[in-house]
């Protein structure tokens, strides 16, 4: 059986690596925000698991903190993330940078 | 420190009419600027005159100035005072309306200072100095009258003392740099093991003393200055070559004794071919110079150096008064020309050698120094510059003034027939101190004989010409100098009209393509996803490489 | 030993250029008062200095920027020769900038760099290091720029480029063969570097090289010169300034400081790398001649003829024989007198009668005689006709040659001197004997504060070659530096 | 006290971005005060370092690896103080600029309680000891940064934020990868506690993605094609904080990673690629500097060539430590330039933009004859470029000496030509303005007119670039106080 934090470790590579392909392979920037939050769930996911000691200790209590802080930074990010995706669809009707869908910047 | 460990009196004499031609400069002064001409060889007469031999210095000055009074030295020095100041007073008289008075006093005061400082100097440094001062300052005498064959006249004469400065300063460093001094008898007496500076030095003299073929400016010159600069240009002024010889020539000076023997027959002779076919009375004179001055470089050849340094004295007053001559000539009309003329031979018969004039003795004294052909040679020249000097006179004669009675006025013939007097005196009074013979001697039946014959063959030669009166063909004055003068100005034309290369390019070649190339480049990073792949990539290398 | 003397000596030029910055344009008194009287004390301390290095106290100041990398304002009597000659030639052209330059636009931006400028020139002089010499060197391109764009137009701007284009690379190069060296043997003082010998012979000369290419570019040697004659777009003081007091003279200093205080003479001989720089500014001295002789505006003539004056000096220094030393060194005060005599005149030519070709120069001699006397002298000085300075320094130059065994050297003098001749005499012709036509422009020389600087430059000049054998002369202190640095 | 000392140039702004947002009336003024404030305390703080040697707090008391450490040496006391000089002067720069627009545009709401938080960011940065920290200081700071870049909303500018925003998240989840591997290796993130264990491939990894991450936020080439026009299309004083404070955050980091934390770990190629990619930013960013036909391009292309010379330390640290006793070497030399790139970037940055408002456009032909009309601004310009372009007497000097002799004492010449080539390029793109501003002819006849004291403050900087050269002594020595020792003796055995 594997143990619970190397299943929880393994998922979150997985997930880093689905997001970052979809970070690098999406030009339309919703998506690739969205890969991206994947991205980071992962690396959450890993760290999370990096936590688990042994079985008579338990859990490690730092990186749990860290990681809520984490995701409140993430959710900052995201936030003016959306907020400049936005305005940029507003100003010019589009919700990618010109180079990545072959336009002159 | 003393300023001056010596005798002040030299230095009093160089400077003193230094200050006179500053003064002349003085705004109240400058319209009566000549009165100074007169005034400003005194010192120097005095000192040569009455002042004991011996050395002085004035270590602050230039390199550290030397000046040395002794025999030749002393003797030109005089000559040199006296020409100038017999010239300083014809030009009272001979200038009516002169043009910019203080400009000509001052350079004319420049020049004699110069001229006096080449025979004083003991030091290589002044020495050049002065040579420069007398050569440089020269050109305002020559080029005053401001017409275009003066200016052109000073031209040459201004390329020709050029070319003898730097020749000169080449000799002179390598003189001192063989002599590790700059004593000028140091200098001297090393120049026998140092041929390329001896060379330097004797073409660079021989130029000022018109040493053919250097002798072009001189014809040129001469005529172009007003009448009492020419006098002290054909006098004095070329003697500065000739104290240079005097005073740098070594003991041996190897194939030079007889470079400078041949050299200055060859311009004894041509000085005199060349002369005669002159129209103008002072270029005639002039040629005649360069014939005499052959004839001083051809004694010094033969190492005769006192006998050189009285022949050159005598000449300086004999020719210095003939020019004057011409200038008095013109002041005097068909009344008053015999007697004028007759005064105004006396001169040239004794640079011919006529017998008891003081050329007479000068000729004798020179002539131990040769012998075979040569003696015969030496000899024989007496009859070209009797024949050359006839000529002046006759042409001098054709300018004379228009007005019957005119008269030469004081000013004018004072001085004039002072040098005549001193010119045929003179040498009654130092051949003794000058050379090995004594006056005695060419009041012999021989020497008599000696002086007289070239006369008369003169005399044979000239009666054909004035009886038949052919036409003579004329050489342009300073011969060689129209075709190198043509060649040198041509030289000089292409020089500055050689392609002249490109000014420096700011602008890199290529640099539009560059900008191009980097575009693109910096275009193609900024898409995200090469961004991106390239930061896995890089991830992972490094991690492979800080894990190994 | 004080600190005080050598740090005094930098802020009589340094704070008032400070102070001038933040003058209004109006100000001229102000301004006029603070550059003569910073001028006047420089001189004094200069005097005082002389005083002090004859009798042999050493001055030094230093601050520590990092480890190993240290300013070092030392007063030897190399600097003194230096620094008195652009303490007067500065104290000469601000009298004559003033007048100059009147009441035209952005005075006190260009006296407050003028002042700077020199600042700089004095600590170039002072340096006691290498790296110190470097720091100054390259604020005197700094400050020197914005004087040669003073114009503002588009020339001035194209002659500024061209002048950084040379200057700055010429700049890296240096810098290069500065850290080279001292990142092996330590940081080299003058005159007591330590042992070079930790290189091989080949990076020696390379340093060398480096080292002469990045002096080279101010002392115009050839092929480094073009931008000079490009510079001549500036004001006339500025030119002075470049000809004359700093720019080109800091390029040939460097050089004398190069082979004397850092390779020594022992150790260019051993390397032989002294005869081809003797070669090269040969060379330059003959090139610069030849392109003086094709130039028809005046100042391009006499910038050209820099080019082949200051290369008299390296030339000195290459040779490295006693007299040569002596000849380079004094050649250094001698080029600067004459050639600042020269500007001075061309700039009053062009500012009170409009000429800046050298055909309109046609009969000036008449109408501007004190400033055409003052030119006279100097050109008689730069062919070399005594007793102009000038012919001190060939005298020795050629003497020098010939005792360090190589007799080119006379050659190149006397030809030099003939192409001199060539390009000025016909100058002098024209302003004394030419006539000048009859639309020719108002002249007249009613401009005190021009001539009295020409005047007493060409004073100088005269007076620097009349009384050369004097104890006090350019020529007495040259000999006096040149008997330190001999065996 | 020495706890208030280092924990409130952290909190300071923080709490006034807050109160900034509360009293938006009050908000520049606030900002303003704020900025003296810190700089007063840093430079207290540095006093204290200087006397004391290196601080150490734990927040709350509590030690590592549990707790918050916040520590001060000569590096980070040396950034807080100069970033404080540049943050007091960016915001009295930016008072004209933001506070005419009035409380209702959302620039002006904006620009104080953003650029009080990229401060706080800042600070903290230069001074915890905690990867994750560093993590959450450096998110703060970048999302600032990028909101200022967007603030003007003009669709330029949001595109280029927008651009800058994906590479700085991933920069931000490389390191933030390196941060749990490290934890889930060594169950500590305290750098100093992580330095003295035995590091094994985990951590290798884990370095690898934290230091591509930084390199990524430092805009180091190839990735700072994000850079020109983000900072190009702020306005002129979030420029001058972008440009000069922001790279200077990451770049510590990487210092502390690699000087600090791990500098056994430390591998030939790592060397070679952050020497080669900081070579080629160098030359690279120059000749694009060169090409730009606008200012604030050039400047901004000028930070990435900049930005080159800080990773030439790597290869080049320890370069003459050892060998040379005179000399300690590119460590120093790079918190140097980095202080010096500081000081007169942010001074560029803001000359540039009160060219841009007198003129109303940054077309480099606009900036004709201005040394006439606009006398100090173009002085700062001009000493600001000296110290670009490494020309003595000034920090870039200073720095760019100890690095040539580094790379000449232990024999990398190719390191030094390519300091030597910088500095050339370097004077090819700043002369270029310079010389336009010398020109008369063609200059613009109306100008909007732009107080004297706005042009003193980029002077004030600039002129600080430059003393910063003339005093570098002690700088020097203060830089010293807690020197990791492979500063001396290089990454490399």
């Amino acid at each position: 059986m594997i143990p619970s934090a190397t299943l929880f470790g393994l998922a979150g590579a997985a997930l880093v690596g689905i997001g970052l392909y979809g970070f690098l392979a999406h030009a339309h920037l919703l998506r690739r925000l969205l890969s991206f939050n994947v991205l980071g769930s992962g690396v959450f996911l890993m760290f999370g698991a990096a936590a688990w000691r042994s079985p008579w200790i338990g859990a490690d209590a730092v990186p749990h903190a860290l990681i809520i802080t984490g995701i409140v930074v993430k959710l900052a990010g995201s936030a003016l993330a959306i907020a400049l995706l936005v305005q940029l669809a507003r100003a010019t009707r589009r919700a990618a940078l010109p180079e990545d869908e072959g336009r002159p910047p | 420190m003393n300023l001056v460990i010596g005798p002040l009196l030299p230095f009093v004499a160089l400077a003193w009419p230094l200050l006179l031609g500053l003064g002349a400069a003085w705004p109240a002064w400058r319209e009566r600027a000549l009165w100074v001409l007169p005034a400003a060889p005194l010192p120097a007469l005095l000192l040569a005159i009455a002042w004991p031999e011996g050395s002085t210095t004035a270590p602050a000055l230039l390199l550290g100035t030397v000046l040395v009074l002794n025999a030749p030295g002393r003797l030109l020095l005089g000559m040199v005072a006296v020409i100038w100041l017999a010239a300083g007073i014809f030009a009272l008289g001979y200038f009516r309306a002169p043009r910019k008075p203080a400009v000509f006093a001052g350079f004319w005061c420049l020049t004699l200072s110069g001229n006096l400082g080449v025979m004083l100097a003991a030091d290589v440094a002044t020495f050049y100095v002065a040579f420069a001062a007398v050569s440089f300052a020269a050109y305002w005498l020559v080029v005053h009258d401001g017409s275009a064959r003066a200016l052109m006249a000073g031209r040459v004469y201004l390329v020709l003392a050029l070319l003898g400065e730097a020749l000169l300063l080449v000799g002179l460093l390598l003189g001192v740099a063989a002599a590790d001094s700059l004593s000028i008898a140091a200098v001297a007496a090393s120049l026998s093991e140092a041929p390329l500076a001896l060379t330097c030095l004797i073409l660079g003299f021989g130029l000022k003393a018109g040493m053919v073929p250097l002798h072009m400016w001189l014809p040129l010159a001469h005529p172009a200055a007003p009448t009492p600069a020419s006098a002290a240009l054909s006098g004095a002024i070329v003697k500065a070559g000739i104290i240079g010889l005097i005073r740098f020539l070594p003991e041996d000076a190897g194939l030079w004794t007889t470079g400078l023997i041949l050299l200055g027959l060859v311009g004894a002779y041509g000085g005199v071919v060349a002369g005669l076919l002159q129209r103008n009375a002072k270029a005639v004179l002039a040629y005649s110079t360069v014939s005499q001055m052959g004839l001083v470089l051809a004694v010094l050849g033969a190492g005769l150096t006192t006998e050189a340094a009285l022949y050159a004295a005598h000449h300086g007053f004999a020719k210095a008064a003939l020019f004057l001559g011409v200038g008095v000539l013109a002041a005097t009309g068909r009344r008053a020309l015999p007697w004028v003329l007759a005064l105004a031979a006396l001169p040239a018969l004794s640079i011919a050698g006529a017998p008891l004039l003081g050329g007479a003795l000068v000729k004798a004294a020179i002539k131990p120094g040769f012998a075979g052909w040569l003696e015969w040679a030496v000899a024989l020249s007496a009859t070209g510059t009797a024949l050359l000097l006839a000529r002046a006179l006759w042409l001098a004669v054709r300018g004379r003034a228009d007005a019957a009675d005119a008269r030469p006025a004081p000013l004018l013939w004072a001085p004039w027939a002072g040098l005549i007097l001193v010119a045929l005196a003179l040498p009654w009074f130092l051949l003794a101190s000058f050379s090995t013979l004594t006056p005695g001697y060419v009041l012999g039946l021989a020497s008599l004989w000696d002086a007289t014959w070239p006369l008369l063959l003169a005399a044979l030669l000239a009666a054909p010409f004035l009886r038949l009166r052919p036409r003579v063909p004329a050489l342009p004055e300073g011969d060689l100098v129209v075709p190198l003068g043509a060649a040198a100005s041509a030289a000089m034309h292409t020089l500055r009209r050689l392609p002249e290369p490109t000014g420096p390019h700011l602008a890199l070649p290529g640099a539009t393509r560059g900008k191009a190339v980097l575009a693109a480049l910096e275009a193609a990073l900024l898409p995200w996803r090469r961004g991106g792949l390239l930061a896995a990539a890089l991830v992972l290398a490094l991690a492979w490489s800080l894990a190994g | 030993m004080t600190a005080v003397l050598p740090v005094l000596i930098l802020a009589t030029s340094l704070v008032p250029a400070l102070l001038i910055f933040w003058l209004p344009e109006r100000a001229w008194r102000a301004r006029a008062w603070l550059n003569l009287g910073g001028a006047a004390v420089k001189i004094l301390l200069v005097v005082f200095l002389m005083v002090e290095v004859a009798n042999g106290v050493t001055h030094e100041a230093r601050l520590d920027l990092a480890p190993g990398l240290y300013l070092l304002l030392r007063v030897d009597a190399l600097t003194l020769l230096f620094v008195s000659l652009s303490a007067f030639l500065w104290l000469m052209t601000t009298i004559y900038a003033i007048a100059y330059l009147g009441d035209g636009p952005n005075l006190s931006r260009f006296f407050g760099f003028f002042s700077l400028c020199v600042a700089a020139t004095t600590g170039l002089a002072l340096a006691g290091t290498l790296i110190t010499f470097f720091i100054f060197f390259e604020l005197l391109t700094l400050t020197t720029w914005p004087l040669v764009v003073h114009k503002e137009d588009a020339k001035s701007v194209k002659a500024g480029r061209l002048y950084l284009a040379y200057s700055l690379p010429g700049s890296a190069a240096l810098l290069v063969a500065i850290i080279w060296l001292e990142s092996a043997t330590g940081p080299v003082i003058f005159a007591e570097p330590g042992d070079l010998r930790v290189l091989s012979d080949a990076s020696l000369m390379a340093i060398f090289a480096l080292f002469a290419l990045g002096v080279g570019v101010k002392a115009a040697l050839f092929p480094l010169h073009g931008w000079l004659p490009e510079a001549m777009a500036a004001p006339a003081p500025v030119s002075a300034l470049l000809h004359a007091v700093a720019v080109v003279k800091a390029g040939a200093f460097g050089i004398v400081r190069l082979i004397y205080d850092v390779f020594g003479i022992a150790l260019t001989a051993e390397l032989g790398v002294g005869l081809p720089l003797a070669l090269l500014a040969a060379f330059t001295i003959l090139w610069g001649s030849l392109r003086a002789l094709q130039q028809t505006e005046v100042k391009k003539r006499l910038a050209f003829s820099t080019v082949s004056q200051v290369s008299y000096i390296i030339l000195g220094a290459a040779l490295a024989g006693p007299y040569a030393v002596i000849g380079g060194l004094v050649h250094l005060v001698h080029q600067g007198l004459m050639k600042i005599t020269l500007f001075f005149c061309a700039g009053l030519y062009d500012e009170r009668a409009g000429i800046t070709r050298i055909d309109q120069l046609d009969g000036i001699g008449r109408r501007m005689p004190m400033t055409s006397i003052c030119f006279t002298i100097g050109a008689m000085g730069m062919i070399g006709i005594p007793p102009v300075a000038g012919f001190v320094s060939k005298f020795y130059l050629g003497l020098g040659g010939l005792q360090a065994g190589e007799p080119w050297v006379v050659g190149v003098l006397a030809a030099s001197a003939l192409l001199n001749a060539g390009y000025f005499l016909p100058m002098l012709y024209r302003i004394w004997f030419g006539v000048a036509p009859a639309d020719a422009p108002q002249a007249d020389e009613r401009s005190l504060g021009m001539l009295v600087p020409a005047v007493a430059t060409a004073a100088a000049s005269l007076a620097a070659g009349l009384f050369a054998g004097a104890a006090i002369s350019p020529l007495a202190w040259a000999s006096l530096i040149a008997a330190g640095y001999l065996p | 006290m020495t706890t208030l000392l280092l924990s409130l140039p952290v909190a300071l702004p923080l709490l006034a971005a807050l109160l900034a947002v509360a009293a938006s009336r009050q908000a520049a003024g606030l900002a303003m005060a704020t900025g003296f404030l810190v700089l007063g305390l840093s430079v207290w703080l540095a006093f204290e370092v200087a006397a004391a040697g290196p601080i150490t707090i734990a927040l709350g008391g509590w030690e590592a690896p549990l707790g918050i450490v916040l520590r001060a040496d000569g590096l980070g006391a040396g950034f807080l103080v100069v970033s404080a000089m540049v943050m007091a002067v960016v915001l009295v720069a930016a008072q004209p600029s933001f506070e005419d627009q009035g409380q209702e545009s959302r620039a002006g709401f904006a620009f104080w309680p953003l650029a009080l938080l990229l401060f706080a960011g800042l600070n903290t940065a230069f001074l915890s000891r905690d990867l994750f920290n560093l993590f959450v200081a450096l998110e703060l700071l970048t999302l600032s940064a990028i909101a200022l870049v967007a603030i003007e909303g003009k669709a330029g500018s949001v595109t280029a934020a927008l651009r800058y925003m994906v590479f700085a998240l991933l920069g931000s989840v490389l390191f933030l990868l390196g941060a749990a591997l490290a934890y889930a290796a060594h169950a500590t993130l305290d750098i100093g506690l992580l330095a003295q264990v035995e590091l094994g491939w985990p951590m290798a990894a884990a370095l690898a993605l934290m230091t591509m991450g930084l390199a990524i936020k430092t805009a180091l080439f190839p990735f700072h094609a994000w850079l020109p026009p983000a900072h190009a299309g702020a306005p002129a004083p979030a420029s001058a904080m972008l440009s000069a404070l922001v790279p200077k955050a990451s770049f510590v980091i990487l210092l502390r990673l690699w000087f600090d934390l791990a500098p056994e770990l430390a591998s030939p190629l790592l060397l070679a690629v952050l020497g080669g990619l900081g070579a080629v930013a160098v030359i690279h960013g120059s000749l694009l500097a060169i090409g730009q036909d606008r200012l604030k391009l050039i400047i901004a292309y000028s930070t990435v060539a900049q930005l080159g010379y800080l990773f030439l330390v790597f290869p080049l640290a320890g370069g003459a430590g050892g060998a040379q006793p005179w000399s300690a070497g590119a460590w120093t030399a790079a918190s140097f330039h980095a202080f010096a790139h500081m000081l007169a970037k942010a001074a560029m940055f803001l000359a540039a933009g009160l060219f841009l408002r007198a003129v109303g456009h940054d077309r480099l032909e606009g900036l004709r004859g201005l040394a006439r009309a606009m006398p100090i601004a173009c002085f700062a310009f001009g000493l600001s470029a000296i110290s670009l372009m490494g020309l003595p007497l000034s920090g870039g000097f200073t720095a760019k000496y100890l690095l040539l002799t580094s790379a000449f004492a232990s024999g990398q010449w190719g390191w030094g030509l390519v300091l030597v080539a910088g500095g050339l390029l370097a004077a090819i793109y700043l002369f270029r303005p310079l010389n336009l501003m010398f020109s008369k002819e063609g200059a613009a006849a109306s100008l909007t007119p732009v107080p004297r004291w706005e042009q003193v403050l980029p002077l004030l900087l600039a002129l600080a670039a430059v003393l910063l050269g003339l005093f570098s002594a002690g700088p020097f020595a203060f830089l010293q106080i807690g020197r990791p020792g492979a500063a001396a003796e290089g990454l490399l055995p």
